[in-house]
């Protein structure tokens, strides 16, 4: 075996032992840490994928010494590596880049567990993105939760311990679902590995038993992960969760925890239900509506809210609804667009919240559209960095958001039933995205009546400038040059298919 | 049906419970009410599966008189997942508990309604 | 003198019965409740908070039935699904698989366990106990980051204390009953591999009884063997064996290597290769953070 | 149906009416104190289910540790609540 196959576990118990360590060190120490271990995770998925993209199939990788049903696995292709590379790398500039927003809000004593934090996160999600197991997927899940809640509410301020009791609720009934899912799952074939699962519910599916536990199982699973994930109508914890964390967290909560989860349900579909059975269930045409309800109804309620944290925390439910609405369309070019989408808000998101974090500093904290009246001729730096994240949330060619539109709108064609609503959602979607954002950078490029003050330098906040450059270069390139990550991500597909 | 639920009565009661757990956690108002909800919607499920470990007539799976036969021990699979479960959450309630001291701390309510209702005032104080 | 210890007891009797009252009431605070919201202001809000916002009888008055209701659905729809099962207890459900035949019958030679529960935690489904003594050290963190006061005014009232550490009763019990107890768990942690028990439930008596020593004797007593320094550097040092260990453990095992870790002679107390030393570092870790669960919720530091 | 039958099924019963209870239950310290008892009722049914573990694991985290953090967020809320309440009456005196 490549010894490029045993860097998965490594980088996951890296996360596990720096957690542990940064937890006795001190805060610019643990900063460093963290850093450093993303950059290394990064480099790390960098191997596996060149390993995936060699032999060309899929690698199960074993824990410990017993053979195939016996023990925990890991297994990864093209898709896993690939995305706990971005991930990474989206939670290295979402540290690098709120770096000064976290010494604002955080107390000096509990900086360095924020970082212990933020390492568990990462554990976490590579685990739950490389996990071959059903069972350690929901122990990773918890975990998740567990750190993010973290992360929201070491602010201190009552509106984010609040946003965290909701967060927390939404979260367990998400989690405890999924658990008695698992359960209902084992009782009927008695395994928890995902190719073992798979095979057996192809069975039961096949054969003439009921197939009534079998559907309160999927069904039971993929609720719980789509509460956790924020589809709509569970997407209410959102706007106190992103609004009021600090803008670190935000991005981090946003980009990437919502996202892991999607990550793990889309595993689930294509690893454990088999696309036949999950695609004969129904199922799907309901996380289909959801979806498209979403789109709209988070653009809409972006639109009525009046301060820039929580219209972009809305804009999230509605990009977590244009994912699901991939998800529900089709297994190929659905979830390929869904995946692409995935990336895609990963690397928006956090920009959106950190750039809104620097405009609304330059204005006087304070985050109503009215006081950020030409707040991006104060801040320059990241005004541009907010228009960059718009563009491509609104769709415009050479952005990222761009080719995710393209590739839901090209999935939909090949419908014919649901090819009009998804089109017309797409297209309303993308109108009201297209209104709120617009408004937003009007107002934040107005002239009129503006003070002259001496605008904030980039110079003056290098941490920021780093971030955003990463971001806003990945968005660009990935956006004007898409052709080589979709072909990385249907060949990902194809493999797992 | 009555048979069929005599032969299942511990996953029955199991998910009979985490209903009510479920229900609780999700609609109560009062927060300490919520958690003790979480811990029964968590132990339900817990229950159910250590039902399914369970096999009628045979010993604990622990191995004391050198017999390794299969057939004289009940499976220890799910008791393994369970014992992952319950630390779980134990550590999920101590979060729970502390979170619901600090906004006691600060709202003077365990009401979750009312403490919607305060926050949203205070934001529009902070304006 | 009889009279004084008569009025103690009632007064403690007393501060028992206060605790029983409703907390939900809302104090008399500053603005208790806001005012009812006009119809604008309802207009502005979402769905969902204006669903809050309704302060009026009906809505309370439905409320109980409508959960009521979720809860009949949820439960009927699971029981729908429980109902369909393969009937509890019997021989040949599919739990009872390929996987559980070589759990038990393999489980002693290969992992050196009597305990086949142990051996499947520790050795076959490792991976999975390593997320959950994170789990646990991950809930701690956000406790300390929650409860955690910077200054020592978060420490209970001296009279309060006081009234603790003069009971009499508390004080003999625990003088009698705190050695049992952690002596059991550490005899349940060091025989996790032979029989019930293990780490965590180990871990777990042991933070009891610190916890009933705290509460008889005080914190101060305990300072010298845990305090911030050491609860961090031991629950550090267990969690990174752990991970080092099972990680080594891991990387042999894939890669087809032997490990240096024998299992030794089922039965004996040292053997099982590496579930031993690793119930101790859980079960250090589980009683260090029960312990630090209670101070921090107790007096805000540990 | 044996006698151990009987005696699971009397504790599956009182589980259920302990768990449903602990939820219904107004008064909070009232519903920590069945929420104990639903713990250690749930000990006793894993013993009949064949796992001591998960027994032993249940006796000492669910209806110990647990139940100690919730009786103490109990007793930590009173303390806040007398505390607040001194302040406001203090205030009102000085008004």
């Amino acid at each position: 075996m490549s010894f490029a196959a045993n860097l998965p576990l490594f980088s996951i118990v890296a996360c596990l032992i720096c957690a542990a360590l940064s937890s006795l060190l001190r805060e610019k120490a643990a900063a460093w840490v963290t850093r450093i271990l993303a950059l290394a995770v990064a480099a790390a998925a960098a191997a596996v994928l060149v390993l995936a993209l060699k032999t060309g199939q899929t690698t199960t990788y074993r824990m410990g010494h017993y053979p195939h049903p016996w023990g925990n696995e890991l297994r990864f292709g093209i898709l896993e590596p690939l995305f706990s590379g971005v991930f990474a790398l989206v939670l290295l500039a979402c540290t690098v880049g709120g770096s000064r927003e976290l010494v604002r809000d955080i107390s000096r004593s509990k900086r360095s567990l924020y970082y212990v934090m933020c390492d568990l996160l990462l554990a976490t999600l590579l685990a739950l993105l490389y996990t071959n197991d059903v069972f350690t997927g929901y122990v990773f899940i918890e975990i998740c939760t567990i750190a993010s809640c973290g992360i929201l509410m070491i602010r201190r301020i009552g509106r984010t311990t609040l946003a965290a009791v909701r967060y927390m609720i939404f979260s367990l009934i998400g989690s405890g679902l999924f658990l008695i899912g698992v359960v209902f799952l084992y009782a009927q074939t008695g395994h928890l590995l995902m190719p073992n699962l798979k095979a057996a519910i192809a069975e039961i599916w096949a054969s003439g038993q009921s197939r009534t536990p079998l559907m309160i199982a999927i069904c039971l699973m993929t609720l719980g992960l789509c509460i956790k994930s924020g589809l709509f109508p569970f997407h209410y914890w959102m706007p106190d969760t992103y609004g009021y964390a600090t803008p670190c967290s935000s991005g981090i909560l946003s980009g990437l925890v919502s996202k892991g989860y999607i990550f793990l349900l889309i595993k689930l579909i294509l690893n454990v239900f088999g696309r036949d059975v999950f695609y004969a269930s129904g199922i799907q045409n309901v996380l289909y509506l959801l979806g498209v309800v979403g789109m709209v109804v988070g653009s809409v309620s972006a639109m009525r809210e009046n301060d820039i944290f929580r219209m972009v925390a809305f804009s999230s439910a509605a990009q977590i609804g244009y994912i699901y609405m991939g998800i529900g369309l089709s297994p190929e070019l659905g979830i390929l667009a869904s995946l692409f989408h995935i990336l895609t808000h990963a690397i928006t998101k956090p920009l959106l919240f950190l750039s809104a974090s620097g405009l609304v500093t330059a204005s006087g904290g304070d985050k109503r559209f009215r006081a950020l009246l030409g707040a991006a001729h104060r801040n320059p730096g990241a005004g541009f960095a907010f228009a960059v994240g718009s563009l491509s949330m609104i769709g415009l060619p050479l952005t990222m958001g761009f080719i995710a539109k393209y590739l839901f709108a090209f999935a939909a064609f090949r419908e014919n039933l649901r090819l009009v609503p998804t089109l017309l959602a797409l297209a309303v979607s993308t109108v009201l995205n297209a209104y709120y954002f617009t408004r937003t950078l009007i107002r934040i490029f107005n002239t009129r009546d503006l003070q002259p003050t001496a605008p904030v330098r980039l110079r003056s906040q290098p941490h920021f400038a780093l971030a955003a450059a990463l971001l806003i270069g990945a968005n660009l390139s990935l956006g004007i040059l898409a052709q080589p990550l979709i072909t990385l991500l249907r060949k990902g597909l194809a493999m797992v298919l | 049906m009555l048979d069929s639920l005599w032969n299942n009565r511990i996953p029955a009661a199991a998910v009979l419970l985490f209903a009510v757990g479920f229900t609780t956690l999700l609609l109560h108002r009062n927060l300490l009410k919520k958690i003790i909800g979480l811990n029964i919607m968590d132990t339900a499920a817990y229950l159910f599966l250590a039902s399914l470990g369970y096999i009628a007539g045979r010993k604990p799976p622990i191995i004391t008189d050198g017999n390794t036969d299969p057939a004289a021990y009940a499976n220890p699979l799910p008791a393994g997942l369970v014992l992952t479960g319950i630390v779980v959450s134990v550590s999920v309630t101590a979060l729970m508990l502390a979170l619901t001291l600090r906004l006691y701390r600060r709202y003077h309510t365990l009401d979750l309604d009312k403490i919607y209702m305060m926050a949203r005032d205070e934001q529009e104080d902070e304006t | 003198m009889k009279s004084k210890k008569k009025t103690k007891v009632s007064e403690r009797l007393r501060a028992w019965d206060q605790s029983s009252f409703d907390l939900t009431d809302a104090l008399e605070l500053n603005p208790p409740l806001p005012k009812a919201p006009t119809p604008e202001d309802r207009e502005s809000l979402p769905v969902i908070d204006r669903i809050e916002a309704r302060q009026f009888a009906g809505f309370r008055k439905i409320y109980p039935w409508l959960a009521g209701l979720l809860g009949l659905v949820m439960s009927a729809f699971l029981l729908l699904g429980v109902l369909k099962l393969p009937p509890y207890g019997a021989a040949d459900n599919p739990p009872h698989n390929e996987v559980m035949d070589r759990y038990v019958g393999e489980g002693m030679h290969e992992t050196g366990a009597v305990n086949t529960v142990a051996g499947v935690i520790l050795d076959y489904r490792a991976f999975d106990t390593l997320g959950e003594s994170h789990v646990l050290y991950t809930a701690a963190a956000a406790v300390l980051i929650l409860l955690l006061s910077s200054s020592r005014k978060g420490e209970e009232p001296p009279e309060l204390r006081r009234i603790m550490e003069d009971d009499p009763i508390l004080r003999n019990t625990a003088k009698v009953v705190v050695p049992f107890v952690l002596l059991f768990g550490v005899y349940i942690i060091l025989n996790g591999h032979l029989g019930p028990g293990g780490g965590f439930a180990g871990g777990a008596i042991l933070g009891g009884g610190l916890i009933l020593y705290a509460i008889a004797f005080g914190y101060e007593s305990l300072e010298r063997l845990i305090n911030d320094r050491s609860y961090r550097v031991t629950i550090a040092a267990c969690l990174c064996f752990y991970s080092a260990a099972k990680c080594y453990s891991f990387y042999c095992g894939a890669n087809g290597l032997e490990t240096i870790f024998s299992t030794g002679t089922p039965g004996a107390i040292l053997s099982a290769g590496l579930i031993l030393p690793l119930n101790v570092a859980v079960g250090l870790v589980v009683a260090l953070t029960m312990y630090g669960f209670y101070s921090v919720f107790q007096r805000g530091r540990i | 149906m044996n006698a151990l039958d009987v005696f699971q099924l009397m504790l599956l019963g009182l589980v259920v009416i302990c768990g449903v209870s602990a939820c219904l239950t107004k008064n909070l310290l009232v519903s920590l104190i069945i929420f104990m008892a639903y713990s250690v009722i749930m000990s006793v049914i894993w013993v009949l289910l064949e796992a001591p573990d998960l027994a032993v694991t249940e006796a000492a985290v669910g209806a110990g540790i647990s139940s100690i953090l919730l009786f103490l967020t109990l007793k930590k809320l009173q303390d806040i609540r007398k505390e607040v309440r001194d302040e406001k009456q203090e205030e009102d005196e000085g008004l």
